[in-house]
């Protein structure tokens, strides 16, 4: 395969942030929603609770 | 109507008014012109066969440095003490307040513009070939950079960082303007062969586009 | 003429008002008193729609203030002095004074003279026309500022501690102009710490604590 | 399940969420799948000497690129159709989703640029090309918007911060069109119109991973805005909240001794 190198970088660097960013939303996430009570809180599911 | 531009010339006439007493843009913002374009001169190795050809960027990008202050002056006027809150509670409407405002960015501009285009026929040797381009462009940039300006002022106005976030926030917007009125200087000053004119029309419809909104804009801004 | 339900009013995200009731009939003279950072003028500030309430009612002259435009028509109609003079520094004493005027819609011809009239009325001297106003004194600005108010002669006066950084004479005009807006048919809301001062005024005190009004002897 | 006080574990995830989550997971294997298996490399021969032409594998970065270029757009209009909306109507939705869709719009213009780039490098052989209008267009692009979410990190007022975060987006998004045009007429000389998709011999299948692209990297960019929707959503209960705590705790505070020292008068 030709500019392996490349397409790794390209592949890697757009697959990479894209986790990083779902990981640090999904944190902001869980450290809002142990903050806000659960009377405020919509969507929200505990891991007990739904699935 | 007779209401709203009398409106617009009391709130123009009175920052240029301060302007005639401090001198801040004459006095510190001019220099600072002419300074831009002495470094431009010594990063491009005052090579003047080189500077002559980069003349109109050169002199864009430097309008476009001198026009940030000259916003940055223009909120500061009102913010230094509370005037903002004068203003809003008069009874002066927010588009009017926004044109008066506006307009003395631009005449403050023009004489800027006049200056540096001393400067770029003494210090890089350009010729104008096309005086009347050469107008219409600096004129059509103005209306342009000023009406922005003051929009993305009144924007970043009260902020504690409305310094820094200024630049960043205004001179993407203007890109157009600055790739625009280069390209009609080029032909204006003779340095390529392209329709000055042309490029004309693209300014001409950020002016106007530039104006109408920032007035609309402003609008909501100041109700908040 | 001014009433106020439970308002509620943020700075930034801290609640300056928690929750006040309030209620001025026209022609009132009222007191704001209380402890620094009571919300006093944070009060004033939204009766001049330059808040918007956070939730409540707050009603001003007739204009339902919980709407961006009855905000901003009040705001044309009340006069407030705030902290900041809201002067221009590089600007003559005159030429500020006949700005706010004309801003204020005031045609330019009888507005000379009544800039005159108002200057001389605050012991404004005649020969600090002409000065800019960089170079006046803290109480010459606050002058300033208040005959820039006087002229435009407003149906509601908020006035935010406006005997601060005054001499005794420059209290007695303050008080004078507060008893010549009263005369006027004007109502007045003044808060300060001079409260000897404003009770020969006014017998109506609030109390303003922790963002909500705590005492008001006027109800 | 209890109501009563939010438990450690909560996050912003729904079964819908989840659900989407891992379908979008699939997808992106699948889609690695085609883009590095079965789908040709770009190689054509030169017409008159017969060499071999073309952007040979790199053409599978393409599969990236192209999608998050597109969805980037979808990002950023969708981003500014809700700031018109929170101007007509006021509502915290609105601005919450604009903001969603600002950040991570600006998260994918990011990386078309940062792959548009590595791709650039051996089909065009320069990193970054002046004068090509699409490249322009999304950098000053990024520009706007990085002082979009800068102005509405410096801004406190939620509701300033939604005013003037919505002109923003607003102008971001008309000035398009404007840098677009001025780009264009600036230097003729797009390599992108020549080079891209039209030149390519679209086989079925390297159609058929484009589209699997479109529709995988769709479902990235829905599930983030979800999240981050949800997300800027619990930041306003949760400011609310505080206010809400900080107004009775002001009210608790009030100390009559104190007020009556502060204002000079006994009881």
């Amino acid at each position: 395969m030709t500019h392996l190198g490349y397409l790794i970088a390209g592949w890697g660097i757009a697959l990479g942030t894209l986790s990083l960013f779902a990981v640090a939303t999904v944190r902001r996430g869980r450290d809002l929603a142990r903050r806000v009570p659960a009377d405020r809180s919509r969507w929200l599911t505990s891991s007990d609770g739904g699935g | 109507m007779r209401r709203f531009l009398a409106d617009a010339r009391l709130v123009a006439a009175k920052d240029l008014r301060i302007e005639a007493r401090s001198r801040v843009v004459l006095n510190q913002v001019a220099p600072f012109a002419l300074l831009v374009l002495v470094l431009f001169g010594f990063a491009l190795d005052a090579d003047q066969r080189t500077l002559r050809a980069f003349a109109p960027g050169l002199f864009w990008v430097a309008v476009l440095l001198c026009a940030l202050l000259a916003v940055q002056r223009s909120v500061s006027v009102e913010q230094a003490d509370g005037a903002l809150t004068g203003l809003r509670l008069s009874g002066i409407s927010p588009a009017a307040l926004f044109i008066g405002k506006a307009a003395a960015v631009f005449v403050q501009l023009v004489v800027l513009e006049v200056l540096l285009t001393a400067g770029i026929i003494v210090l890089y040797g350009s010729e104008i070939e096309q005086p009347l381009l050469v107008v219409a462009t600096g004129l059509l940039a103005a209306v342009a950079v000023a009406c922005t300006g003051t929009l993305y002022g009144a924007l970043a106005s009260g902020l504690g960082v409305r310094e820094t976030l200024l630049p960043i926030l205004l001179l993407p917007v203007l890109a157009p303007v600055l790739i625009g009125a280069t390209r009609a200087f080029d032909d204006a000053l003779g340095n390529a062969a392209v329709d000055g004119w042309a490029w004309l029309g693209l300014l001409a419809v950020f002016a106007v586009v530039a104006t109408a909104g920032g007035a609309l804009a402003h609008g909501a801004l100041v109700e908040e | 003429m001014v009433e106020l339900n439970a308002a509620v009013a943020l700075l930034g995200r801290f609640p300056a008002l928690t929750g006040v009731d309030l209620r001025i009939e026209a022609g009132e003279t009222v007191l704001l008193q209380g402890p620094n950072g009571a919300g006093k003028t944070t009060l004033l500030r939204l009766c001049a729609g330059l808040l918007a309430p956070e939730s409540g009612n707050v009603s001003v002259l007739g204009h339902d203030l919980t709407t961006g435009s009855e905000r901003r028509a009040v705001r044309r109609r009340v006069g407030l002095l705030g902290h900041s003079t809201g002067l221009y520094e590089d600007l003559t004493v005159a030429e500020n004074v006949r700005f706010w005027a004309r801003a204020a819609g005031l045609d330019a011809e009888p507005s000379v003279e009544r800039v005159v009239g108002a200057i001389q009325r605050l012991g404004l001297d005649d020969g600090l026309l002409d000065l800019p106003v960089h170079r006046l004194s803290a109480g010459q600005r606050r002058r300033t500022s208040l005959a820039a108010l006087v002229v435009r002669r407003p149906d509601l006066w908020l006035l935010d501690e406006p005997h601060a950084g005054l001499d005794q004479a420059g209290r007695n005009v303050v008080d004078t102009l507060i008893g010549d807006a009263v005369a006027a048919g004007g109502t007045v809301v003044v808060s300060s710490h001079e409260l000897e001062r404003v009770r020969s005024l006014s017998p109506r005190v609030v109390t303003l604590a922790g963002g909500a009004v705590h005492r008001d002897t006027g109800s | 399940m209890t109501q009563a006080i939010a438990s450690p574990d909560v996050s912003t995830g729904s079964r819908g969420s989840r659900v989407l989550g891992v379908a979008t997971l699939l997808g992106l294997a699948t889609l690695l799948l085609f883009a590095f298996g079965p789908t040709e490399p770009d190689i054509r021969l030169h017409p008159t000497t017969g060499e071999e032409i073309g952007q040979f594998d790199a053409v599978r970065l393409l599969y990236l690129h192209v999608p998050l270029a597109v969805l980037m757009y979808v990002a950023f209009v969708l981003c500014a159709v809700a700031s018109a909306g929170y101007l007509i109507r006021r509502t915290p939705w609105f601005d919450t989703m604009a903001h969603a869709a600002a950040e991570v719009g600006t998260v994918f213009c990011g990386l078309v640029l940062v792959t548009g780039s590595i791709w650039g490098r051996p089909v065009w052989n320069t990193w970054w090309e002046w004068g090509d209008v699409r490249l322009m267009t999304t950098l000053v692009l990024f520009l706007m918007f990085t002082g979009y979410l800068a102005l509405r990190r410096a801004t406190v007022d939620p509701r300033t911060a939604a005013l003037r975060g919505a002109i923003v987006a607003l102008v971001a998004v008309l000035d398009l069109p404007l840098v677009n045009r001025s780009v264009e007429w600036w230097e003729n000389r797009t390599l992108h119109q020549k080079s891209t998709l039209e030149e390519l011999k679209i086989q079925d299948l390297t159609l058929f991973t484009l589209m699997l692209g479109f529709l995988v990297f769709g479902l990235v960019l829905t599930w983030l805005l979800l999240h981050r929707f949800r997300v800027g959503w619990l930041e306003r209960e949760d400011a609310e909240h505080g206010i809400a705590s900080a107004i009775a705790e002001r009210r608790a505070a009030i100390d009559e001794g104190d007020v009556d020292a502060a204002v000079g008068e006994g009881t």
